[in-house]
């Protein structure tokens, strides 16, 4: 196993978020897509954590999860405010500063 | 086999599309509607509850009826007097003996006659014994709708030792047809009275059980106290009637206040209330009153005269001109039969008033602001019989 | 158990000829004995009845009947349904019963395997079942299984809290997520010095035992937290589509997982395949562990039954103010106390 | 929390039936007898017998029948076929002519049909139907429920004597003819 | 349907003499509100008991509605019957309801006095078919308290302070009957009102939801009229006629 | 393969067989079962009744929040579970630390609690 | 796919399958008027207790039952539900009429509102006569049509007619 | 090590058309369990890597919860069954140009500068090891992840409330 391969499926799975950050316009597709990303990044922290075995890696993918959890949280709070008052979660159709 | 003719089709397909304009009528555009029934094991068979939802809190709900209509009052009407007996048997099924009482005590008024002593005591601990199956079934009923399984398989246990004294001296294990007009159809068989208390005996510990089981539960407790509050004059003017006013606590009991026929003077018994109104005093009142029951009915056994149990009246039964309403305390509320005779075999107009139906009047207002699980206590502690509301 | 039959079976042979189909046994036969025993028997005589009695000796292939008819029935997928969603349902929900009897250790060597991270390896399989639930709610497209599923998630995810929270104090006693490891721990542990039974955790994790029934209790959808399947107003809940196979495969899991959190609950705080008496390493308990583990476990299953069948059920916010009012507090002060008992003594 | 001991009493009520049914000779003889301590009548193989006067089904005893439509007439369901002829009977009295009596061609119940009330049995001026307790005759084709005058007969069999009355009574017990 | 059936003559025949020979003692239908208030003074000769806390029920009523009480009845120790017209319908039941303390509604309904056409001899197999327009109105009978129109509202309330229950009844218009509705003042009402509107077609007037309440809501006819049929009982042949075979050379 | 990853891999292997045992029984199921199509057999099921509206609901909010709850406690779960294995030796320094973090977790237990977002209405 | 209707099943496992049908028969909650009070008894009462013969009274939905029992009285509003309940009903199922409201309509048969018979919409199994029938009787109903399973030609039923018995 | 490579290469497939799938499904509900399939690739992979902890971590929180939470919030925002209208930009060609640019340009930048270099093997990393590495050394983002988790609920309960009222 080389650390390539790891790589680059982490590449391909952050490229394939990128688009669907771009492509989407469902909020909540949105979210699953940043999703996709940070998992990317994870890839990418345990796999130089065993590279290098420096367990700071791995710690960093632990915190990188913890905070993917509190985002996606507040990310669908507000999506479901959106929808609530909008009847859709559209986001191309929102302007944000009316909310 | 399936025998399913034009007509038939068309008549089906004719319903379907009633059905679907209830369905429009109760559409809305917020919130999400919710269908209990016909077929919903929380409507006791075939009543149907709509519910607009919001969220799990329910913003209205709409009871829809008819699934069990059978035309009780136009069949009296091409019935002959003892005909009759034996359809309102069924309409509150439950404690179906009860419901003959009223019938024949408006028809014995109309006549003029009166059942001989020993008939009146024997009616007396019959209709005690109808409301003791009826009620005994409630109480298990009520924990299955909140959720608890055993007490139904309790009730069911011992309310068969009541079927079975009531079976034998009626023959019928809940269609009794056993009241005439002057009297009764036949007396009791020997050995019944001490059968009967041991029965009782059955049924006191089925109590004791019950409240263990059910009513001291803090589960129960807590779904049941404060959900469906009635106030006592809302009750009134909706026209409830029987343990549900009683637990409104209004303290009102036909068997006591406007007793016609039946032989409660005899005894010496409470009438149960109780201030709270809510499904939990509901529940209370009735086992109460199931208790006060088995104390009634041991009272009467001691003390049945002896005589004859027919009064006497023409083998041909025609009832006299004239207008009669009777009402007993049958174990739903308040059950009276509305007599207009024109002198023929059959009753020329016969009005039931039935308890469930006016208990169950009330729905529409208090199904409000609650939510989904409540709707299912609630209605099982107005306790209805579907029977007894679409006649 | 392996050595004890004098074979050395390569790594592919020990897992696809032994431990797959013990894992099988060990999902279906205790589910099976506890539909049989508890479903059918022991509640049936609280009522006073007999239960299954005609389908073999005292109905004792009554379960083989269910399953043959089962078969047989017809497998409705609603025209609305979501064909794909609906059918993957039960994939799931098996998948995380299965996944949580691996951890499960039967004796010294009898395990299947031997996890580093084992409890909460099972903490996190324990749940997906909450999707599967979801997906057969959301897919049948009915008021009820969506009201029934999302009920049920909602209760899941509240009670998964305590279950994973009332696990931490016995992970603290033991100072081990392996099972293996909470075993021994309890095997070789002692009470205030004395350590003549060992230390099953029930002893110093009481609050801990109770908690985690409670919360077996909810994730398994048992009264009186059956809600989510409320018969008498959301009819079955996420189940009311389901027919035929499908159906039996959920009531299989229900009950398969009725019996694998007995097995946890036996394992953390019961001393799993352990009993006192007889030296933990001895090579006996390859061979009585299991039975040990078996009976301990049913007798926590009688208990789920035993609550199921006498309460009447919470209301759904009832429900969830006990988990995240009483139970999560609680469970927080049990771990609270546990860690500084353990750092004092 | 006070919320043990109400849920506790349940747990004992549900645990006291379940040893009661397992061991109904008590917890001194520990040997589980279910069958023995639950209340169940295991139907096909027991039967329970229900009391004289249970309403399951009507005989007809033939030799009373007059044919007089009585029953049927009153019958609300009107689910009573009967059909009849006159004919000439020997005399009751030794030496006395020949009584013309109604003879039954057709006797039916509609089973399907019946609300088993009891008016007709009630109504019989001559004895001839009878109730018997008998409840098993359920059919896979409607058809077979009406029960003509032959299968009505012979549930004759099956009536069971009238039962005594409890004191105070002034009824007359009945006899079955036989 | 062409000719009246001869058992369906006799039967009006029947009527029409019972109604000569036993004229209703009290109850005279009283065209004019005059005449009723002597009626309501000479309740009963027949009967001996006096029923004491229904004539002083129902001289609070007199006394309160005054001449809106068309007449009324005392069957002593069964009821107290009063009649009032069907304009004064909501007011007798407010009045009722304040003034007497009736708060408890027991029941509301209607009844629809003309004799049923439709019959059955003993000895016809079938139902008849009866005659169109064959019942006027002069052969109806009415019960207590007399009346004037084919249908009568009827309705009992109930006081639980004075422990006595009256009954109200309103003649309704034969050709569009209709009422106010009571539910402002008997909530309970609605669904009885449904139910007469149903089964009778009897209109409530600011009901808010007259819907059908037990049938379809395609439901024709309104099966508690006298004239609605059975259909069932027309088409089944009566198995009670007497149908035994003569002998041979015995005629019928 | 070293001992860990075949641990994971006999992990996998029953999750395997969870489907293969599923698909075992369907396929068997499917050799048997009858199916017979009826139109209204596949309507969906609503007390006997054509379905009223269109069967989805903005259920209550609240259930996100619940969601929301746990998805912090479960993380809180991440962080306990290790430190319970090592509380022995991290001692007094740790149960503070630990102490000060569910604290903090509490605290929007707490905030929740207070909000009224934990009752119904 | 579809062995049981190309008839190549063999006897032994028709058997088999009749067999595990035969003692495995769910039936949904479902009462309609007097009747479902006697049929609750035999399903709740101790005394008689169907759980022995192997019927389970648990499903609500009928998604999941066998059989369904129309205890009591149909009305024409409640025809349709009946048919629909019956028709969502995975095959193989069956019926049972129980009492004489649901056989021919019983004490209404002249009532305005009633259907008469509830073989007008769906097909029937097995008729229990009574009014009501006692949970005996039901039992009674309940074996007869256990061994009408027993000995029952799969493919037949699978074909959906109930068989007929001569 | 063929072995590994091996599943890697299956997990890598599974989650790479997995992943594409979460992007293009017409159906949120069927995206978030398309996600499901790629979360569980990647809690498989960290097992790969011998990041255990890490790895069973993955599937309590993600799996477990995040999905879950995910779910929730399709349910509530009304997900219906079938196809959903409008659910993409109009324009996703330039979204997919910018990706593949993207790919390109990383897999050359990562093949160029890590080419067989190869991971030390059979390295696992046990939970106490985690444990030890936070509570010595990552003490401080720790405490600052609970204040982090605690300013999301209470944002989101503001949210929550706003709607509530
Ligand atoms: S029991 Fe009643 S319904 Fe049955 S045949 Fe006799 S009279 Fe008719
Ligand atoms: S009433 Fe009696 S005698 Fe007359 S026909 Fe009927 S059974 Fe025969
Ligand atoms: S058959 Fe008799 S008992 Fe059964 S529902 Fe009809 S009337 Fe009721």
């Amino acid at each position: 196993m080389t650390i390539a391969q790891y790589l680059l499926l982490s590449s391909v799975l952050f490229c394939i978020g990128i688009y669907g950050v771009l492509a989407r316009k469902n909020g909540v597709m949105v979210l699953m897509s940043i999703e996709l990303i940070l998992n990317a990044v994870n890839i990418n922290l345990v796999a130089f954590s065993a590279l290098t075995d420096n367990i700071a890696g791995e710690v960093f993918a632990l915190f990188v999860i913890a905070i993917a959890a509190a985002e996606v949280g507040v990310g669908l709070a507000i999506v479901l405010l959106i929808f609530r008052n909008k009847k859709n979660v559209d986001l191309s159709e929102i302007d944000l500063m009316k909310g | 086999m399936s025998i399913t003719t034009e007509n038939e089709q068309l008549a089906y397909i004719a319903s379907q599309a009633a059905d679907a304009r209830v369905n429009v009528e109760v559409e809305t555009d917020e919130g999400m509607t919710l269908n209990l029934g016909p077929q919903h094991p929380a409507t006791h068979g075939t009543l149907r509850i709509i519910a607009k939802l919001d969220g799990e809190k329910v913003v209205a709900a709409e009871p829809i009826m008819g699934y069990m209509h059978r035309g009780y009052e136009k069949l009296t009407e091409v019935r002959t007097y003892p005909q009759v007996t034996t359809l309102i048997n069924r309409i509150d099924w439950l404690g179906s003996f009860a419901n003959e009482v009223p019938f024949i005590l408006a028809a014995e008024q109309l006549m003029e006659v009166e059942a001989p002593p020993r008939a009146q005591w024997i009616r007396t601990i019959l209709f005690e014994l109808s409301r003791i199956a009826n009620v005994c079934l409630f109480l298990g009923d009520m924990a299955v709708q909140v959720g608890a399984t055993t007490p139904v398989f309790y009730a069911f246990r011992d309310r068969e030792f009541v079927l079975n004294q009531i079976e034998r001296v009626t023959g019928g294990r809940f269609h009794p047809n056993f009241d005439r007009i002057g009297g009764l159809k036949d007396d009791l068989p020997k050995g019944w009275i001490e059968e009967t208390r041991g029965a009782l005996d059955r049924m006191k510990s089925f109590c004791d059980e019950m409240e263990e089981l059910v009513l001291g539960n803090e589960i129960f407790q807590a779904r049941t106290r404060n959900i469906g509050v009635i106030p006592g004059d809302v009750a009134l003017s909706y026209g409830l009637s029987g343990a549900n006013l009683r637990a409104s606590g209004v303290d009102w009991d036909i068997r006591r206040d406007a007793n016609v026929g039946l032989v409660y003077d005899q005894v010496d018994w409470k009438v149960w209330t109780h201030p709270d109104g809510d499904s939990f005093a509901r529940f209370w009142v009735r086992l109460q009153e199931t208790r006060e029951a088995c104390n009634i009915i041991e009272q009467l056994l001691g003390s049945i005269p002896s005589g004859p149990i027919m009064a006497k009246v023409p083998r041909i039964i025609k009832v006299p001109e004239g207008e009669a309403y009777v009402a007993t305390e049958n174990p739903l509320g308040e059950m009276g039969y509305y007599v207009v005779s024109k002198g023929d075999l059959t009753p020329f107009r016969v009005k039931i008033r039935s308890a469930s139906f006016s208990n169950m009047s009330i729905t529409p207002w208090i199904l409000k602001d609650v939510f989904v699980p409540d709707i299912i206590s609630i209605l099982a502690s107005l306790y209805f019989i579907l029977g007894d509301i679409d006649r | 158990m392996i050595e004890l039959l004098a074979l050395n079976p390569s790594w592919w042979q020990e897992t696809f000829l032994i431990k797959v189909p013990i894992g099988l046994l060990a999902v279906l036969l205790p589910a099976g004995t506890i539909v049989y025993l508890y479903l059918f028997k022991a509640i049936s005589f609280m009522q006073s009845r007999l239960g299954p009695m005609e389908a073999g000796p005292y109905g004792s292939l009554q379960l083989l009947a269910e399953v043959g008819k089962w078969l047989q029935k017809e497998d409705i997928f609603p025209s609305k349904a979501d064909k794909f969603v609906f059918a993957a349902a039960p994939f799931v929900v098996l998948m995380s019963t299965f996944l949580l009897v691996v951890v499960l250790p039967a004796g010294p060597d009898a395990l299947f395997v031997d996890l580093d991270a084992g409890i909460y390896l099972a903490m996190a399989v324990s749940s997906v079942s909450v999707i599967g639930i979801l997906m057969a709610g959301w897919s049948s497209a009915n008021k009820y299984s969506l009201l029934g599923g999302i009920r049920a998630a909602g209760q899941l995810i509240a009670y998964e809290l305590p279950l994973i929270l009332a696990v931490v104090g016995v992970v603290i006693q033991a100072g081990t997520m392996n099972m293996q490891g909470i075993v021994l721990a309890q095997a070789e542990g002692e009470i205030f010095g004395w350590g003549g039974i060992g230390n099953p955790f029930i002893l110093t994790q009481f609050i801990g035992f109770v908690i985690f029934m409670i919360a077996v209790q909810a994730e398994l959808t048992q009264a009186p937290f059956d809600m989510p399947v409320a018969e008498s107003e959301l009819v079955t809940g996420y189940l009311t589509e389901y027919s035929g196979i499908r159906f039996l495969l959920f009531f299989i899991g229900e009950f398969a997982s009725a019996g694998v959190f007995s097995a946890i609950a036996a394992v953390l705080f019961f001393g799993g395949w352990y009993i006192p008496g007889i030296d933990a390493g001895s090579q006996v308990f390859n061979v009585i562990g299991p039975l040990v583990l078996a009976t301990k476990t049913m007798i926590i299953a009688f208990l789920i039954f035993w609550f199921r069948f006498t309460f009447p059920r919470f209301r759904e916010d009832q429900l969830q103010r006990l988990a995240w009012k009483f139970l999560i507090p609680l469970s927080l002060v049990n771990i609270a106390l546990t860690g500084v008992l353990k750092v004092a003594l | 929390m006070s919320q043990l001991p109400g849920l506790l009493k349940g747990l004992k009520v549900t645990f006291r039936t379940m040893i009661q049914t397992l061991f109904p000779d008590g917890l001194l003889k520990p040997i589980p007898k279910p069958s023995k301590g639950a209340l169940t009548v295991q139907y096909p193989h027991v039967k329970e017998a229900p009391p004289a006067r249970a309403r399951g089904v009507i005989a007809l005893h033939e030799g009373n029948c007059t044919a007089c439509m009585l029953c049927a007439r009153e019958c609300p369901d009107w689910c009573i076929y009967i059909e009849g002829h006159k004919e000439l009977a020997p005399p009751r009295r030794e030496g006395g002519k020949p009584r013309q009596v109604n003879a039954l061609d057709r006797f039916d119940i509609d089973y399907s049909l019946c609300m088993f009330c009891g008016i007709c049995v009630e109504v019989c001026p001559f004895d001839a139907l009878f109730w018997t307790p008998e409840y098993e005759f359920s059919e896979l084709k409607l058809a077979d429920l009406l029960h003509d005058k032959e299968r009505l007969g012979e549930w004759m069999e099956t009536v069971p004597d009238f039962e005594e009355y409890e004191d105070g009574s002034e009824q007359k017990v009945r006899k079955v003819p036989r | 349907m062409a000719d009246i059936p001869e058992h369906l003559l006799k039967r009006a025949q029947a009527a029409r003499e019972k109604a000569e020979t036993e004229q209703p003692v009290d109850e005279q239908p009283s065209s004019e509100p005059a005449e009723t208030d002597t009626a309501v003074a000479v309740v009963e000769e027949e009967v001996i008991d006096v029923d004491e806390k229904a004539e002083k029920t129902l001289n609070k009523i007199i006394e309160g509605l005054g001449e809106k009480v068309l007449s009324s009845h005392i069957a002593p120790n069964r009821g107290l019957w009063i009649r009032v017209s069907s304009e004064n319908w909501r007011q007798t039941a407010q009045f009722l309801h304040d003034e007497l303390d009736c708060t408890f509604f027991d029941w509301l309904s209607v009844i629809d006095w003309m004799p049923s056409p439709y019959g059955r001899e003993l000895d016809t197999e079938q139902d008849i078919e009866p005659e169109q327009d064959s019942t006027e109105p002069e052969q109806m009978e009415w019960g207590y308290t007399g009346g004037d129109t084919r249908f009568q509202l009827i309705c009992r309330v109930y006081s639980i302070s004075n422990g006595i229950g009256i009954m109200v009844k309103a003649d309704l218009d034969n050709q569009s009957p209709r009422a106010l509705s009571l539910i402002p003042i008997y909530p309970g009402a609605n669904w009885h009102e449904r139910e007469a509107r149903e089964m009778f077609g009897v209109t409530f007037d600011e009901h808010p939801d007259l819907r059908n309440i037990y049938l379809p809501g395609d439901f024709e006819g309104h099966p508690l009229r006298k004239d609605y049929p059975l259909l069932s009982r027309r088409m089944k042949p009566w198995p009670g006629i007497v149908d035994v075979e003569a002998m041979p050379g015995e005629d019928k | 393969m070293s001992d860990f990853l075949r641990s994971y891999l006999t992990v996998a292997v029953f999750g395997v067989l969870a489907c293969a045992l599923v698909g075992a029984f369907v396929g068997l199921s499917a050799l048997i079962r009858p199916a017979r199509k009826q139109d209204q057999k596949y309507l969906t099921y609503e007390s006997g009744v054509d379905p009223v509206g269109t069967g989805w609901t903005q259920s209550n909010i609240r259930y996100y929040i619940f969601a929301l709850l746990f998805v912090m406690f479960d993380v809180e779960a991440v962080f306990i579970f290790p430190w319970a294995t090592r509380l022995e030796q991290y001692g007094l320094f740790g149960l503070i630390e630990m102490a000060i973090f569910i604290f903090i977790l509490l605290l929007g237990l707490l905030y929740a609690w207070r909000k009224g977002v934990l009752k119904w209405s | 796919m579809g062995l049981v209707e190309s008839g190549k099943m063999p006897k032994s496992l028709t058997k088999l399958l009749n067999m595990s049908r035969r003692y495995s028969m769910w039936v949904y909650q479902w009462g309609l008027a007097c009747c479902a009070i006697e049929m609750g008894a035999a399903f709740a009462s101790p005394r008689y207790d169907v759980m022995r013969l192997g019927v389970i009274p648990l499903p609500a939905s009928p998604r999941q039952a066998d059989f369904l029992v129309v205890s009591g009285t149909v009305t024409d509003k409640m025809a349709p539900a009946v048919r629909r309940l019956w028709e969502q009903m995975p095959d193989p199922k069956y019926v049972i009429s129980m009492g004489s409201c649901a056989n021919c309509g019983g004490p209404y048969w002249d009532s305005y509102s009633v259907t008469k018979g509830v073989d007008q919409i769906v097909p029937v199994d097995v008729y229990v006569p009574g009014c009501p029938p006692r949970p005996e009787a039901l039992l009674e109903g309940i074996v007869l049509l256990q061994e009408r399973i027993m000995n029952e030609d799969m493919a037949e039923r699978w074909k959906g007619d109930p068989i007929v018995v001569e | 090590m063929v072995a590994q490579n091996v599943f890697f290469a299956i997990l890598a497939l599974l989650m790479i058309v997995s992943a594409l799938k979460v992007v293009t499904t017409k159906n949120i509900v069927h995206a978030a369990l398309w996600l499901v399939l790629v979360l569980a690739g990647v809690a498989g992979q960290f097992l790969l890597l011998g990041a255990e902890f890490v790895g069973v971590t993955q599937i309590l929180v993600y799996i477990g919860a995040v999905i879950v939470l995910l779910l929730f919030g399709v349910m509530l925002t009304k997900a219906s069954i079938g196809d959903e209208e409008n659910i993409n930009m109009p324009n996703r060609v330039l979204p997919a140009v910018i990706g593949t640019l993207m790919f390109a340009v990383m897999s050359y930048s990562i093949i160029d500068s890590y080419r067989g270099e190869e991971l030390p093997k059979e390295t696992v990393t046990n939970a106490a090891r985690v444990s030890d590495s936070i509570f010595s050394d990552f003490i401080i983002p720790f405490e600052a992840v609970s204040v982090l988790l605690l300013a999301a609920l209470i944002g989101a309960v503001v949210i929550a409330r706003k709607e509530v009222a």
